[in-house]
């Protein structure tokens, strides 16, 4: 296959000791197998996330998000932009819809970034991608499970494609409601996939599992539970905060609520590493604070 | 009479040879049928088959047909010979299918064939092949009462298809309530502005067009005759009087508005501040492309709130029960002139529900876009105190009592149709008891237009044509918007039921269409609908009448007039050949040439009476063509079956049965007779109207006469029964057979 | 002359004409048609206050103190659910982040808010260096209440820290130094320019 | 069959339904020729398809069955069933339209007697009934079935059932061979009456239409009532066919939507008040039985109001303002849970119901654009009058999101302007 290069922004929860560090490792061994280049934004800055949106107003916000595409647009002339965040993918795409729909803004934004030295066209010309996105279109189905070695056979995945990820660009032709390709990606690579995963779209609170813990982790009890009822034996899920969101709070859930919750939550990065033959470590599990035996076994067959 | 010669046709197809020994069926039709030439067929409905009729005719004089085969529903396309006197004996849906394929049952099976054949023959004897009614007339005019948009409109339409149109307007000009609006509601992409009303363009179109001669300050003193034969008096406010010969008539009579000092509660009246929506139309008017100014000191206005359903959707006394469709585009038209001009007045739309239908949601975002407010509110009170405005209301919405202040307040009143005089007052008592509108100002309860009739009809039933529910003289049928109760005469507009421009003007092309369609059948002796295309019309023997004159009250279409003698005059082409009439003579004189006291009376008498020893009751089923006999000929084809004890015979309306059917029925043995017609009420479907209820009162008095015969009233029995009651048909039969047969057998059976 | 106060004054009686104004994509606000699927569709729709859909509603009716004083705003997880499903198309939660942006840069907003204190605590952050510094972020949150709460919020959560230090998803020298951008100072002033130029176009400088 | 001769003095009426019997009528009835095209092997179109009418609650056969009778004597309209229009070339006055009619194979021999159905066994969805029900290959496409002909299936055509089927036709009126069959007609003016179909439900996700048994249309749950139809006409729930109690109705089902129909299609709220009638007449006085209906305004227009306020009054009936947000399920009861917020009070609901109908709004069935590219038409595809139309001319819903009543007034009305451009044509001077 071709080589295919994008220009890559990561986001800050990946990079090396980050919360989603061991999503980069799984994302890079990932993109070799298929032979994709990711050539990283050059001193790429902060989203700014949704959370941003009380102290940073508008203006600021887009500017921090006009700077990396400027930054991209600068030296990876040409190549699509491809975030592996929703937060990361939702900020930048958001940005560039804005500033092409409004001329002030367009305008106050340039004035700006001069400052810093960065001219920047910002015709919305340069598409701004994730990483599923790069995945089922311009792989395809085939493309992922062209290079497999081994199956996943035999695990229950309840695929957790949560909110920005899925809304409101999403991926085209899909449903928000009721988005499949997470669910295909897992069968593809011979996982089991629970296609009627009820709080598969569902929010697990984001940003708001720092600031009202006890109404986020209801949220996350439930999606949880959810996959326990349906069979479930793992959540696979595209994005960084609800990785973190849905592992990390198990215990104090468990506290909380009595139950016994003790679910792995991977990234399917992390699935497609394993089944292009990577080993634990090049796929990230030991990342995992709930460990994905099960994976890991695979993994070291 | 011209030499008739009858044929009979009898087809073996469809399983009719298997199951009936045809055979004895055609020796039957000759012998007491007195057919001249009987056939039998094995595909009768095929090309051979066809061409077989056809020959006789052609080449054997035959002139009275009779196929016995399927319904008369079926097979049209093959058995449409209409230069004959044609019957159909129902072999097929009303025998074979519903009898069962067994031993036991094939004799009473052929015997229900042979009295099928015997009515058969016995009705074509009688039956005369309709040659059309001879007293037309061929005036193509068409006369158009009101010369608003809807009259306009009509004229203009009828015009562009060649006819030649009389407009006559009550006032000077042309325009009506449209010509005083500012601007329309758009009717167009994008939907979202208010449009030009065209009115001043569609008046000189009027004027111009060579085909219209337009009456103003004239209205109708006087109008008489039929379809293609009108006689219309047209009376100038100079005091000269025009009479004019049309053939058909479109009645564009439009509205009142809703009389808003009916609503002190809202302020109206109390301050020049509070005006309805046409008091809008006028001051917009005035301000043109500039502001709007208050009426009581012609301060600018700043904040504007509409009242929705002023006056209306509410049962109080005075008050409209109905939505008048228009006013929630209206007040959102009349916001935006206010936005448009300047987007800083507020303006606020209190409403109940929004009814912005089809492209109207456009038109509500685009209000939206402009910054009108809409919120759910209940308005309770408008106050005037110290000259400002102040609007009590429930918010439905935040759910608690809100007031809003405002420079101008515009109530969203209705539409009273200018319907004339309520000529059935009685039948609108028991539709408004809940209102509590007394009867008499029924239609004009919401507004004191004094009662003036619009079209002064010289009917034996009264000037006007007859009003539906408040007032409105519209179709009763959902499928057929344009089928008044006077024939070649038609509604269109807001006299119609409450309507905006845009359908008034589709409303009134439609008008022109039937005005145009009334003329043209008029001259060719052809009924309009619902029996449309029917030659036959209704003659009577004077010398027998008594002029008793129950036909001129119970026509549903107020066909028939009276002379000075008071005999019954019957304006054919006013009459729908529904059969009311006929049924209603006490001494049987009327009667159509296809269908008559005979046509039908003889069938009864044809049957072959069973005497009471070999347990074969009979029973006659007069069914309505339209409703019961369709749906007993479904129930055949969905493989129901009924007992072979009755007979069916088809009616073109309840109303047409003559009581002395059920009389002659009983006294030659038959055990019951069984009426199946539509729903009456206020939700009627009979589409002569009142045919079912007639039936129901006339064979209540028949209750009378049974009991003097010392014969059980449960003999005879009238049924609702509609189209779709395929299970329901059967089984009511079978039931009522088993009810009766359990009182035993008619007495007089063998007399 | 307290920039909430100059607000007041310059809409009289027009809130709704204020948020057109001010708040980011206020301009849709008078698009609603009270249809209810916003409030339907929010996962923490049972904890507002006051749902988008009635939010809008006040705005129209004038209710400036109840909204902008409001808790409701702050529930809002950024999911997008009540923007893909409105069928009036209104960024219903751009509106929100407008109107608690709004409602903060007045100082109207809720004190105690636990989202409006964390909110600031993250951008504070990320101005800083350009990147979150996850770990500084999450002490910051603890401490936000002083010394005392924070030492107890921090052991309570100490077990996830553990987990993420072990699995090496926590950085500890963050504590000491984090590497953002290569020039943080330039990509602060950047921000402050970014601010400056907002103020100066939505009227709402001194 | 299709020797159907025209000329530019003729009038096309395009589709069948009640707008198209009405153009098609009312234009015979004035003396002029019509050729009436219909898509399907019958016509009646999407009113055959009703169990009653509002606001009378009558029925739409007995409409039917007048319009039939006036059809079946009246020389001058010919009817071209499975019949559709392939190009419009020319213009007012002298139009040339490619048909083509899809074969039927079976001829004008067709007593309906049914022995051909009796002996075939292969099965198909039935359309008539939206798929919800199977019938024979060979089959009436309906009681008030015009022209009374069965129809064979394509796909018992070649393998032996066919043969089977033509064995055993008495009359001969099954043809194997039949062709499909390319016409050209000559026509003064074209009514365009193809009507409409109804929105794809299962594009409104949030309500889980493809997912969920018991959600199903409002058009579905009308042919429930039909004891013809899939349910022997009674209220059943999908998914395990127990008999649906609690039914929610929700209105404007993916209309006044952006995302979805931008225009309200006036007949459903009207159609969800008739339907919350049936559990009346279903379930009697049973207090048990009860209908929720979610609207946004009940738009319930001029005289209707009077439907209105007598549902109004019906204890079964209650009435929500709010649209639903999103219909989620449980698994095994396979009952539905409706979220949402009512507006009036903004009180939140989480309402378990066993059947939600989907008041569905009016799609045209042919947009304007598809006709013959320079036909006008609104955003929502219905047509609207133009000169640049010329003498093609909308009637009934294929120009507007009608009810019955105003679809008959809108087919008068196109009648008369085809009529307009006939008589110009022939010179006829009244």
């Amino acid at each position: 296959m071709a080589k295919k290069e994008y220009s890559f922004y990561p986001g800050c929860s990946s990079e090396r000791k980050a919360s989603a560090s061991n999503y980069m490792v799984s994302v890079y061994a990932m993109c070799e197998k298929l032979d994709i280049q990711l050539n990283e934004i050059p001193d790429w800055n902060c989203c700014s996330a949704s959370i941003g949106y009380a102290e940073g107003g508008e203006l600021p916000r887009h500017v921090m998000n006009a700077r990396n595409i400027a930054l991209s647009e600068q030296s990876n002339s040409g190549q699509d932009i491809v975030a592996t965040c929703a937060a990361c993918w939702l900020g930048a795409k958001e940005t560039a819809d804005r500033l092409d729909a409004s001329e002030q803004l367009l305008a106050d934004t340039k004035e700006v970034l001069r400052e810093a030295g960065l001219d920047v066209h910002l015709k919305n010309e340069t598409p701004i991608r994730h990483m599923v996105e790069v995945l089922i279109e311009d792989i395809g189905y085939e493309g992922i499970a062209q290079p497999m070695q081994k199956s996943l056979e035999g695990i229950k995945f309840a695929g957790y494609v949560g909110c920005q990820t899925n809304r409101p660009f999403g991926v085209a032709g899909e449903s928000f409601e009721n988005p499949v390709y997470l669910d295909k990606m897992v069968e593809t690579v011979g996982g089991e996939a629970i296609s009627d995963y009820e709080k598969k779209v569902t929010c697990c609170g984001g940003a708001l599992a720092f600031s009202e813990p006890e109404k986020s982790q209801k949220q996350i009890k439930e999606i949880i539970e959810a996959a326990y009822d349906q069979g479930a034996e793992m959540i696979v899920t595209p994005c960084p905060v609800c990785q973190m969101n849905v592992e990390v709070y198990q215990n104090q859930i468990n506290k909380h609520y009595g139950t016994k919750f003790h679910m792995p939550v991977t990234y399917y990065s992390q699935l497609l590493t394993v089944a292009y033959g990577g080993s634990a470590k090049e796929a990230g599990l030991d990342g995992n604070i709930v460990r994905a035996k099960k994976l890991e076994e695979i993994a070291s067959k | 009479m011209s030499e008739t010669k009858t044929a009979m046709y009898i087809c073996n197809g469809c399983g009719l040879g298997d199951r009936l020994d045809t055979d004895s069926l055609g020796k039957l039709a000759q012998s007491e049928g007195k057919c001249t030439i009987v056939r039998q067929h094995d595909f009768l409905c095929n090309r051979d088959g066809v061409d077989t009729i056809r020959r006789d005719i052609d080449d054997d004089g035959v002139t009275h047909v009779v196929i016995a085969a399927c319904s008369r529903r079926a097979k049209t396309e093959a058995f449409g010979f209409d230069d004959v006197a044609l019957g159909r004996a129902n072999l097929r849906e009303g025998v074979i299918w519903v009898r069962p394929d067994t031993e036991e049952a094939r004799e009473t099976t052929q015997e229900m064939a042979e009295d099928y054949v015997r009515m058969a023959c016995a009705e074509i004897r009688y039956m005369q092949r309709p040659e059309g009614n001879p007293n037309t007339g061929d005036n193509k005019r068409i006369l158009v009462v009101g010369g608003g948009v809807s009259g306009m409109a009509a004229a203009v339409e009828a015009s562009k298809a060649g006819y030649e149109v009389l407009l006559v307007e009550k006032s000077g000009e042309l325009g009506g309530w449209a010509a005083r609006l500012y601007k329309r509601v758009p009717n167009r992409e994008p939907f979202s502005d208010p449009q030009d009303t065209g009115v001043e363009d569609l008046v000189k179109t009027v004027e111009h067009d060579k085909n219209i001669t337009v009456f103003l300050s004239s209205v109708i003193t006087r109008t008489s005759g039929a379809p293609g034969q009108f006689s219309v008096d047209i009376s100038a406010e100079s005091g000269t009087t025009s009479t004019e010969n049309v053939g058909s008539i479109i009645q564009a009579s439009g509205f009142s508005n809703f009389d808003a000092a009916r609503l002190p509660e809202l302020g109206f009246g109390a301050s020049a501040d509070v005006v309805d929506q046409a008091g809008l139309e006028l001051l917009a008017g005035k301000a043109g492309d500039g502001p709007i100014t208050r009426p009581s000191d012609g301060k600018e206005v700043a904040s504007v709130v509409f009242v929705q359903c002023a006056g209306q959707r509410s049962d109080k006394p005075g008050h409209l029960p109905y939505c008048s469709g228009h006013c929630c585009n209206t007040s959102i038209k009349q916001a935006m002139y206010f936005k448009d001009t300047n987007p800083d007045v507020d303006t606020l739309l209190l409403y109940s529900d929004l009814r912005t239908p089809g492209n109207g949601e456009d038109f509500y975002r685009s209000a939206q876009r402009k910054g009108v407010t809409f919120t759910k509110g209940q308005v309770r009170e408008v106050q005037t105190a110290n000259g400002a405005l102040v609007v009590k209301f429930r918010d439905m919405i935040l759910d608690d009592d809100a007031e809003a202040r405002a420079d101008l307040v515009v109530l969203a009143t209705g539409q009273v149709p200018n319907s004339g005089i309520d000529i059935e007052p009685a039948a609108a008592e028991d539709e408004n008891e809940g209102s509590g509108v007394d009867a008499a100002s029924n239609n004009n309860a919401a507004v004191e237009v004094p009662l003036e009739s619009v079209l002064n009809l010289d009917y034996r039933q009264g000037p006007d044509l007859p009003h539906l529910r408040h007032g409105f003289n519209d179709s009763h049928f959902i499928c057929f918007p344009y089928e008044t109760r006077r024939s070649g005469i038609y509604t269109c507009g807001p006299v119609r039921r409450p309507m905006d421009i845009a359908q008034a003007l589709e409303d009134a092309t439609g008008a022109a269409l039937k005005a145009i369609q009334a003329v043209e059948n008029a001259s060719l002796g052809r009924a309009a609908h619902p029996r449309s295309g029917d030659l036959s019309f209704p003659s009577f023997r004077k010398e027998g009448c008594t002029q008793c004159k129950r036909c001129t009250v119970e026509c549903p279409f107020g066909a028939i007039d009276e002379d000075e003698q008071r005999y019954p005059v019957f304006n054919e082409s006013r009459c729908r050949r529904c059969g009311t009439c006929m049924g209603a003579c006490p001494v049987r004189v009327i009667y159509f040439e296809s269908y008559s006291v005979d046509t039908v009376g003889q069938q009864v008498k044809a049957v072959q009476m069973p005497d009471e020893t070999e347990e074969k009751p009979r029973f006659l089923v007069l069914a309505c063509e339209n409703d019961a006999y369709p749906a007993l000929d479904m129930a055949a084809q969905q493989g129901l079956q009924y007992s072979p004890f009755v007979r069916v015979v088809p009616v073109r309306c309840l109303g047409s049965v003559n009581t002395i059917w059920v009389t002659d029925a009983l006294n030659s043995g038959y055990d019951g007779v069984m009426l199946m017609g539509c729903k009456k009420g206020d939700e009627y479907q009979c589409h002569f109207v009142k045919g079912s209820e007639m039936a129901h009162y006339r064979m209540s008095k028949i209750d009378d006469t049974l009991q003097q015969l010392q014969l059980e009233v449960e003999r005879v029995e009238t049924y609702e029964v509609e189209i779709t009651d395929i299970q329901r048909a059967p089984k009511l039969i079978d039931d009522y057979v088993n009810r009766v047969n359990e009182i035993g057998m008619n007495p007089f059976k063998g007399f | 002359m307290s920039v909430n106060t100059a607000m007041i004054e310059k809409y009289r009686n027009d809130f709704l004409k204020e948020v057109e104004e001010n708040v980011e994509e206020g301009h849709w606000v008078k698009m609603c048609m009270q249809c209810g699927v916003c409030s339907g569709s929010c996962p923490f729709g049972p904890h507002w206050e006051h749902p988008p859909q009635e939010i809008f509603m006040m705005i129209r009716a004038g209710k400036r103190d109840e909204v902008l004083g409001s808790e409701s705003m702050w529930m809002c997880t950024s999911c997008y659910n009540c923007i893909v499903r409105c069928p009036r198309e209104l960024p219903i939660t751009h509106i929100m982040h407008g109107l608690a942006n709004y409602a903060h840069r007045l100082g109207l907003a809720p004190k105690m808010n636990p989202t409006r204190r964390f909110a600031k605590i993250f951008w504070d952050n990320i101005a800083k260096t350009g990147r979150v510094n996850e770990l500084g972020l999450s002490l910051n949150l603890y401490f936000m209440d002083g010394f005392g709460s924070g030492v107890k919020k921090a052991t309570a959560m100490a077990g996830v820290g553990v987990g993420m230090l072990r699995t090496k998803r926590l950085n500890p020298f963050a504590l000491v130094r984090h590497k953002g951008v290569q020039n943080p100072k330039e990509f602060q002033s950047l921000l402050k320019k970014a601010k400056e130029v907002e103020d100066r176009r939505k009227g709402l400088a001194g | 069959m299709t020797d159907a001769v025209a000329t530019n003095e003729t009038i096309l009426v395009v589709g069948g339904g009640i707008s198209g019997l009405t153009a098609a009528l009312e234009t015979a009835e004035c003396g002029k020729n019509v050729i009436l095209i219909e898509k399907n092997p019958s016509v009646g179109g999407r009113v055959s398809q009703l169990y009653k009418y509002f606001p009378k609650l009558c029925r739409p056969s007995c409409g039917q069955e007048i319009n039939y009778r006036r059809l079946k004597a009246n020389k001058r309209v010919r009817v071209l069933t499975m019949a559709e229009v392939v190009n419009i070339k020319g213009a007012a006055g002298d139009y040339t339209v490619g048909v083509s009619i899809r074969p039927r194979y079976v001829n004008e021999n067709c007593t309906s007697c049914g022995a051909c159905a009796e002996v075939v066994s292969a099965e198909i969805d039935d359309p008539f009934n939206y798929n919800m029900k199977k019938i024979k290959a060979a089959y009436l496409p309906h009681n008030m079935a015009y022209p009374q002909r069965y129809v064979l299936d394509p796909s018992i055509v070649g393998p032996e059932e066919g043969e089977r089927a033509k064995a055993a036709c008495k009359y001969d009126a099954i043809e194997l061979d039949m062709q499909e069959q390319a016409l050209e007609l000559k026509a003064g003016a074209i009514i365009w009456a193809t009507g409409w179909k109804p929105y794809d439900a299962a594009k409104i996700q949030p309500y889980g239409y493809d997912r969920f048994p018991n959600v199903v249309t409002s058009v579905e749950f009308e042919r429930m009532m039909d004891p013809f139809g899939p349910t022997g006409g009674r209220m059943l729930r999908p998914s395990d066919g127990k008999e649906a109690r609690n039914i929610a109705f929700i209105q404007c089902a993916g209309s006044r939507d952006r995302n979805h129909l931008k225009h309200c299609s006036r007949i459903c709220c009207m159609a969800t008040l008739k339907q919350s009638t049936y559990l009346q007449e279903q379930y009697g006085d049973d207090s048990e039985a009860q209908a929720t209906i979610y609207y946004i305004d009940i738009r319930a227009i001029d005289r209707f109001e009077d439907f209105y306020k007598k549902v109004q009054a019906d204890p079964k009936v209650r009435f929500v303002k709010s649209k639903v947000a999103n219909i989620t399920e449980d698994r095994d009861t396979h009952d539905v849970f409706l979220h949402g917020v009512n507006t009036e009070g903004y009180h939140r609901y989480d309402n378990t119901h066993d059947l939600c109908v989907l008041a569905v709004g009016m799609e045209p069935s042919v947009r304007a654009e598809q006709i013959n590219g320079n036909v006008a038409g609104d955003a929502s595809g219905f047509i609207e009058m133009h000169e640049a139309n010329g003498a093609i001319f909308g009637a009934g819903c294929a120009s507007n999101a009608l009810d019955v009543n105003r679809a008959v007034q809108s087919a008068t009305a196109a009648a008369l302007r085809a009529i307009q451009v006939v008589n110009r044509v022939a010179g006829a001077e009244v």
